[in-house]
């Protein structure tokens, strides 16, 4: 790796049933996008506490993103609603601490939608790493 | 501590190209916790499996990391492994280093180090896994069907011919429902009662079927595979097991002007019945609000001449209690009331009929013995007006009517048109339709038949009023495609009322913690592959309480609903997913957060005893999780405040450790 | 739609606050419209030019003048697009512009009927004139 | 300034104790200094009479009190509540954090209380005597025996001034009228933030919260914080941490702690009253109310009991995520 | 108790039967219309488009007066009523059309839209009572046949009006009971009589008129009812011969204060 270029840190909550094989169809497809994407995966995106999504920023993650199914297509039918009200107040809350808007999304990809996945994930890529760091919401002492 | 297994699989090149898999196992040795880390070719080929079953045994592994494809994939493989080697199958975590890195980075240097980072996640989470088992119910075998109409008597008795009993719940003194009023069924134009009658006999003959008419559900408890229902069944002031149906009671009772329900109050009936001839049970039945005798103790002329001494004014409300290990919900639909449609007249007079009572007038056995006359004078009408989408299609925000279309209507007319053009070529046929809808097989051709074959008048346009006069009825309507506006003078108007669920289903759904939605209609598990289920396991939904179907639609949903009851009831145990929700008893504060979001009702609360440092006791509210319902979706976890709500398999530990080892 | 067009219909849709596009084309505006006969344009062709920007052949209707308001379109549509609203709309335009009322003082003397109460007076300036 | 009497209250609990209506009652004690107040149970009607406090500092919300006070009483426990406790009320219940039965509760009516830092602010440190006067406080310190009047638009606290309502949700008794809900401009302030750039806005509360020295006064006051064991607390919880030692921990602990109590904060703001580096902790609660309100449609905690909280509801269009700032910008 | 009372012109004039009656009746019932000082004219019609304003203005002006006196406003005049109605729910509904009016008008406080709105039938319905109103008859109308004819502005639009069920409406049929008279129920009651149409095209109002005169004569009415003075004319111009009544001329009759020499 080079060691001048600055690459963002970027982690992916995924749920099991839509995204998570929305992002296995990418890869069948071999539909490139960032290294710097690492995803997690999660049974719905319903799990994801808003803690860890704070975690990673502390860790030094420098954009999060969740995937959920299409609201509707929930495999647990209502989950990903509680997700959608969830984020929108976290990432309102956020922007309002100062923190840039642009370092958390929330994206609904289905296990069809390989494409849409890898397209996301090159845009969010893209936008994270325009903002450069996350100097924020980060706690030093993570940092070696 | 665990001791950690690290495998990281070539997959041939399609991993090993991108990634460098000797860098990757060699790197994570050091991680804390492995005590193993090797690679190789096709780690889910039987050679694969049997490196991670010898470094199990030689190296006392308590978890296993495999770097490979996606889960998705191989999980139950790896899973399976781990069994055959004596460790919890869910002591493994899978690092997708294929779909999720190899496929879709280029350089192996990119690759390969993330490859590292996916799998120092896989093993942060793997060292804070615990073996997990999942939990097992047993199944009482034994099903409720709510609903005697054509549904719940399908559903009933495919149930029941696989060797399961079933009791059958019906509000109304006789199962048959809605398709026992009918006259024909459509695109076959076979009679309704020739292939439903049978099938109610089937019902009644079935020992492995018990009905219990003029019943309703009063509670309902328990969970998927062990549910407790309570019946109410009300008193029909006869004795079932000894009434022979007869009707020698029906023929003496004095009280004859009882609006008769099954012809939609066309005509009378006595207060003591049998609502019509092939009644299941064919049982009389007294209608305590009729009934001189129960009004005022002055009568008992039934009682005098029923020579079974059947009748009994004392007979109380029985309760029944019953286990049962699945319910199917069937409780049918309704056409919906035409008042606030009076634009159409249906309130001032009595030739503007709906569809159902049209389906009684046809009807041999209906209140006009199948002569298709009017009700007002009991004349032949000559012309008759059919509006279709009465109600049905509505906006959001009008004040009456559905937003849905109620799908059996334009099939309906067009058999209605049809017949009545066949018995009485002389009768002019208008259909005022906006749209005709017939996707179904042989629907098209149905109707075609309608317009081409027996000259039915399809208008495209809607009635706008309707306005009795003299012995008419002046309808008004628009012609679109003419663009005209047409004055008909007609002698009966029939019109298609939407149809909406049963009053009953709402407060059954309550007491089913099944979901609904804004039309009271049940919500279905999922919209195109779990169709025949209700999120709540162990319920199950049959024909039109899930939305509007016609008779084909409704029996094949039925069979449906009865082939997954049938799979549930076959199996002597449930075994529950075990990644399920778990409360921490200590910590839960019984808020009720969490049994709001759960979309399965697995969540409620009991008052539980905590000692106390200082000796006493202190009672506190506290979740319980029912592992046979809960399907491991999380969102309790997440609307815990105090965190005591987590998920087997996903811990929030387990998941913040993934987080830290991608963040390092 | 032609940019002229699009205006126009943008302009009657915030003016009356009425959706077209809620039409499902059944006709039932039509069907029950008391002024049908003397229309050339009919409450459901109101609805689907204005929602095509075909709003030019309305301006200059008679029919304009024709919809007595009595509000059964808008009480009886199914889909609650309340055709008379856009009717009134499209008038508006018309007699809004100079010299465009449909009915002027002079007109009166000759309509007057001695029983006539003054509230069909006022009604018919409010209606057809600016 | 308070229209109801201290008078009037001690007699309504000394004739409950003694009808035998409660066992106990849950009021105000004097503390240390004048201005000083704390929640104190009374048992006997001597005890109340000699030493129940009723002035303008008794600002403290009891109802969280409610959660530990019952749990041990035989019989009612007497609680006075203003209008705004009465919303932290209804949402304890809502949550079966007490039992309705074990609580009697008297609604009074409530002016304002007065935020002491401001007085100190006015009349410098010191204060040995504080009491109302006319429209005003007087105020005598140690360094000056001549009293200070200070008018109360000055020193109420920036709560009462933004007061949100002064209609009592929950009450099985009131003493004197009743008020009406009102419309506050409470959320001015969020707004003011909201106007600033991303910039500002980190500038802002990294001002405010670097100051924080994580005392959890605010968590331990807040009637919507009443877990068995915080998230804080929990080593297991991801969130656990007991000390201000990074400038940016104390923003996570704000924000979760914001996050826990969004839909559930009835905005009685107890938490920037007992904060001791004065931060503005309301509003962060501010904005998630404003937020909610404005996504998902008005909603008031507390105003009865058993309503869905926002965040535990959905609704099938509800607004996305991604177009939750357009929906704020356009405002 | 005391109404602000919108009469409007017609009643001044042509009508003025419809007043007189209303005002003597009400006084009967305990209910005292005061008449509002400088009314204008409701102006017939209520224009829907959003951006008409000063025509609404007088509305808004009667209906801030009866605010300023805390009284609900009521009208016997369908058209006013109608007119004055929609007004004060595009007040309650439409914050830019409020925003506007309130600047025309410039009162000391904002008018919000809390006036209630009553028609006289509704006022003798929900606030007198139709059981009232029957105590106080002391001429049953001796079970005439009565046709209530409503036309439109009574009952629509339904969503701002909301009198009654807009196709199946009772009131008038309630009151027609309760004066001892039986309702002739008929389909055209809801239909329109031909409105302001009739000046330009007299034909044309005369077949909308003589559709619902012939329609309750069809059912035997003995004669018809109406609120509203535009119906009336046509009705009687246009109509079939059956007599064409006001209501409040029935109420007048029935609680004895028509000044009729053939009732005396």
């Amino acid at each position: 790796m080079q060691v001048n270029e600055y690459r963002p840190l970027i982690v992916a909550f995924c749920c099991n049933w839509c995204s998570y094989a929305g992002a296995d169809l990418a890869g069948n497809n071999r539909l490139n996008y960032p290294a710097d994407v690492k995803i997690i995966r999660v049974p719905c995106s319903c799990r994801v506490n808003p803690m860890f999504i704070l975690r990673a920023f502390q860790r030094g993650a420098d954009g999060v993103i969740i995937c959920g199914c299409h609201p509707g297509d929930c495999h647990y039918t209502s989950g990903n609603y509680y997700t959608r009200r969830r984020m929108a107040l976290l990432f309102s809350m956020l922007d309002y601490l100062g923190i840039e808007r642009e370092r958390t999304r929330l994206e609904w990809v289905s296990a069809a939608e390989g494409a849409k996945f890898a397209a996301t994930m090159n845009d969010f890529a893209e936008t994270v790493a325009a903002l450069g760091e996350n100097k924020r919401l980060e706690d030093l002492r993570c940092k070696k | 501590m665990q001791r950690i297994g690290v495998f990281v699989c070539w997959c041939g090149t399609n991993i090993a190209g991108t990634v460098d898999v000797a860098a990757v196992s060699e790197a994570l040795k050091s991680e804390p916790g492995v005590v193993f880390s090797t690679n190789y070719q096709y780690m889910c080929s039987q050679a694969g499996q049997d490196i991670i079953k010898d470094a199990v045994k030689e190296h006392n592994l308590t978890g296993i990391v495999v770097c490979s494809c996606s889960p998705r994939m191989h999980e139950a493989t790896f899973r399976k492994t781990a069994a055959a080697a004596g460790l919890n199958p869910y002591m493994v975590e899978i690092a997708n280093i294929r779909e999720q890195c190899s496929w879709v980075h280029k350089d192996m240097l990119t690759g390969t180090e993330k490859a590292i980072i996916l799998g120092k996640a896989a093993v942060a989470k793997v060292n804070l896994n615990t073996p997990l088992t999942p939990g097992e119910s047993p199944v009482t075998k034994r099903a409720l069907v709510i609903g005697g109409g054509i549904a719940g008597i399908q559903t009933a008795l495919d149930i029941a011919d696989a060797g399961f009993p079933v009791d059958i719940v019906e509000k109304n003194p006789t199962i048959g429902g809605k398709m026992a009023q009918l006259d024909k069924t459509f695109p076959t134009l076979d009679c309704a009662a020739c292939i439903l009658t049978p099938k109610m006999v089937d019902v009644a003959q079935h020992e492995n079927i018990r009905i219990f008419s003029y019943s309703e559900v009063e509670e309902i408890g328990g969970f998927v595979g062990n549910f407790d229902v309570k019946i109410k069944k009300k008193a029909r002031f006869v004795k079932e097991d000894i009434c022979t149906g007869c009707g020698a009671c029906v023929e003496k009772c004095p009280m004859k002007k009882i609006p008769n329900e099954f012809n939609l109050g066309m005509d009378n009936r006595r207060a003591v019945y049998i609502p019509f001839a092939q009644a299941v049970p064919k049982v009389a039945t007294i209608d305590p609000s009729a009934c001189n005798m129960l009004k005022s103790g002055k009568c008992g002329i039934c009682s005098k001449v029923c020579t079974a001494g059947a009748i009994d004014y004392k007979q109380k409300d029985e309760l029944i209690e019953e286990k049962y290990g699945a319910i199917v919900v069937a409780t049918g639909f309704n056409p919906i009331s035409m008042d606030k449609f009076d634009e159409f007249a249906y309130n001032q007079s009595r030739d503007v009929i709906t569809s159902l009572e049209f389906e009684r007038l046809t009807n041999a056995a209906g209140p006009t013995q199948g002569k298709l006359l009017r009700p007002s004078d009991l004349e032949h009408p000559h012309t008759i007006v059919f509006v279709q989408c009465v109600g049905s299609r509505c906006d959001a925000c009008a004040e009456k009517g559905k937003e849905y279309c109620s799908k059996i209507c334009c099939m309906y007319t067009a058999k209605h048109a049809m017949l009545v053009r066949d018995k009485y070529p002389d009768t002019e046929v208008y259909v005022f339709y906006i749209d005709v809808r017939t996707p179904g097989k042989n629907f098209d051709e149905f109707y075609r038949r309608a317009v081409e074959e027996y000259g039915v008048r399809y208008i495209k346009g809607m009635v706008g009023k309707i306005t009795p006069e003299g012995d008419k009825l002046k309808v008004q309507a628009s012609d679109l495609l003419a663009d005209k506006q047409l004055h008909i003078d007609a002698d009966l108007v029939v019109l298609a009322a939407a149809i909406e669920p049963d009053k009953t289903a709402r407060p059954l759904a309550t007491m089913l913690t099944a979901s609904m939605d804004t039309n009271d209609f049940f919500t279905e598990a999922h919209p195109k592959l779990r169709p025949v289920e209700s999120p709540t396991a162990g319920v199950f939904l049959s024909g039109t309480c899930q939305g509007p179907k016609d008779i084909p639609e409704t029996v094949s949903q039925a069979s449906a609903a009865a082939a997954k009851v049938i799979g549930l009831l076959v199996k002597d145990k449930l075994t529950g997913n075990p990644c399920i929700a778990s409360p921490n008893e200590l910590m839960c504060n019984g808020c009720s957060s969490c049994e709001r979001v759960c979309p399965y009702g697995a969540i409620t609360y009991i008052d539980k005893e905590f000692p106390q440092p200082d000796r006493t006791v202190a009672v506190r509210r506290v979740a319980q999780v029912n592992p046979a319902v809960c399907q491991g979706c999380g969102a309790c976890t997440v609307a815990c405040m105090s965190g005591a709500m987590d998920l087997r398999g996903f811990m929030s530990s387990q998941i913040i450790a993934e987080v830290d080892a991608i963040c390092k | 739609m032609h940019k002229d067009n699009e205006k126009m219909k943008s302009e009657i849709i915030r003016r009356s606050g009425v959706n077209p596009s809620k039409c499902m084309r059944c006709g039932k505006c039509s069907g029950t419209c008391p002024a049908y006969d003397e229309m050339e344009y009919h409450p459901h062709q109101f609805v689907y030019m204005v929602e095509s920007g075909d709003i030019e052949p309305l301006l200059s209707s008679e029919s304009l003048y024709k919809c007595l308001s009595c509000f059964a379109c808008v009480d009886r549509c199914p889909r609650g697009v309340e055709p008379a609203k856009l009717v009134e709309a499209v008038r508006l335009s018309v007699i809004r512009q100079q010299g465009a009322n449909h009915l002027t003082a002079n007109d009166i003397p000759e309509m007057l009927d001695p029983d006539l109460p003054q509230q069909a007076i006022v009604s018919a300036f409010r209606k057809y004139t600016k | 300034m308070q229209k109801i009497t201290r008078d009037q209250i001690v007699s309504k609990a000394v004739s409950l104790l003694q009808d035998g209506t409660v066992s106990a009652v849950l009021g105000w004690r004097q503390g240390e200094f004048c201005y000083d107040v704390t929640p104190s149970v009374f048992n006997t009607a001597e005890d109340i009479e000699a030493n129940f406090v009723w002035n303008d500092f008794c600002g403290a919300n009891f109802s969280k009190y409610l959660v530990s006070k019952t749990k041990n009483i035989d019989g009612k426990l007497l609680v006075f509540l203003k209008p705004c406790d009465t919303y932290s009320f209804n949402q304890l219940l809502t949550e079966h954090r007490f039992n309705r039965e074990s609580v009697y509760v008297v609604g009074i009516p409530c002016e304002g209380m007065v935020d002491i830092s401001k007085v100190k602010a006015v009349s410098g440190e010191g204060i040995v005597c504080a009491e109302s006067k006319g429209a005003g406080l007087s105020v005598t310190t140690i360094y000056d025996e001549n009293p200070k009047e200070i008018p109360y638009a000055e020193v109420l606290s920036e709560r009462c001034l933004n007061c949100k309502s002064k209609k009592h949700v929950a009450y099985d008794e009131l003493l004197g009228d009743e008020g009406e809900v009102i419309d506050s401009a409470r959320f001015d302030e969020v707004e003011k933030l909201e106007s600033m750039t991303s910039e500002e806005r980190f500038a802002f509360w990294q001002g405010e919260l670097s100051r924080c020295i994580r005392c959890n006064a605010c968590r331990d006051v807040c009637p919507a914080c009443t877990c068995e064991k915080c998230v804080f607390d929990n080593p297991n919880s991801g969130a656990e941490s007991k000390a201000p030692t990074n400038s940016f921990e104390e923003q996570m602990f704000h924000v979760i702690r914001a996050f826990h109590v969004a839909g559930r904060c009835t905005d009685c703001g107890e938490c920037s009253r007992v904060c001791p580096q004065n931060i503005p902790l309301h509003l962060l609660n501010r904005k998630f109310i404003k937020d909610i309100n404005s996504f998902y449609g008005d909603y008031q905690a507390g105003a009865e009991v058993g309503m869905r909280a926002p965040l535990v509801d959905y609704d099938l269009g509800d607004l996305e995520a991604c177009d939750v700032f357009e929906r704020r910008d356009s405002e | 108790m005391k109404v602000s009372y919108f009469p409007g012109c017609t009643l001044k004039n042509k009508a003025v039967i419809l007043d007189t009656y209303a005002r003597k009746c009400a006084e009967v019932l305990g209910v005292t219309l005061e008449e509002i000082e400088n009314w204008q004219c409701c102006g017939g019609v209520f224009t829907t488009s959003k951006d008409e304003v000063a025509t609404k203005l007088s509305s808004v002006r009667a209906l801030k007066y009866a605010q300023d006196r805390n009284q609900p406003l009521v009208s016997v005049c369908s058209a006013c009523h109608n007119v004055i109605k929609q007004t004060n729910h595009a007040i309650q509904t439409d914050a830019e059309f409020s925003d506007k009016v309130n600047r025309y008008i410039a009162p000391e406080s904002p008018y919000t839209g809390d006036t209630q709105v009553y028609h006289y039938l509704e006022l003798l319905r929900d606030v007198v009572g139709f059981d009232k109103v029957k105590e106080k008859v002391v001429n049953p109308l001796g079970g005439r046949k009565i046709a209530p004819y409503y036309g439109c502005l009574l009952l629509r639009p339904n969503t701002v009006m909301q009198m009654d069920d807009p196709e199946n409406p009772q009131i008038f049929e309630d009151l027609i009971r309760a004066l001892g008279g039986e309702p002739v129920a008929y389909s055209m009651r809801n239909e329109c009589c031909g409105g302001y149409v009739t000046m330009e095209n007299p034909e044309f109002a005369k077949s909308k008129s003589k559709a619902v005169t012939d329609n309750a004569t069809a059912f035997g009415a003995e004669c018809i009812v109406t609120a509203c003075p535009l119906c009336k004319y046509n009705l009687d111009k246009n109509g079939n011969s059956v007599p064409v009544v006001y209501f409040t001329e029935l109420l007048a009759e029935a609680l004895g204060v028509k000044e009729d020499e053939t009732n005396a």
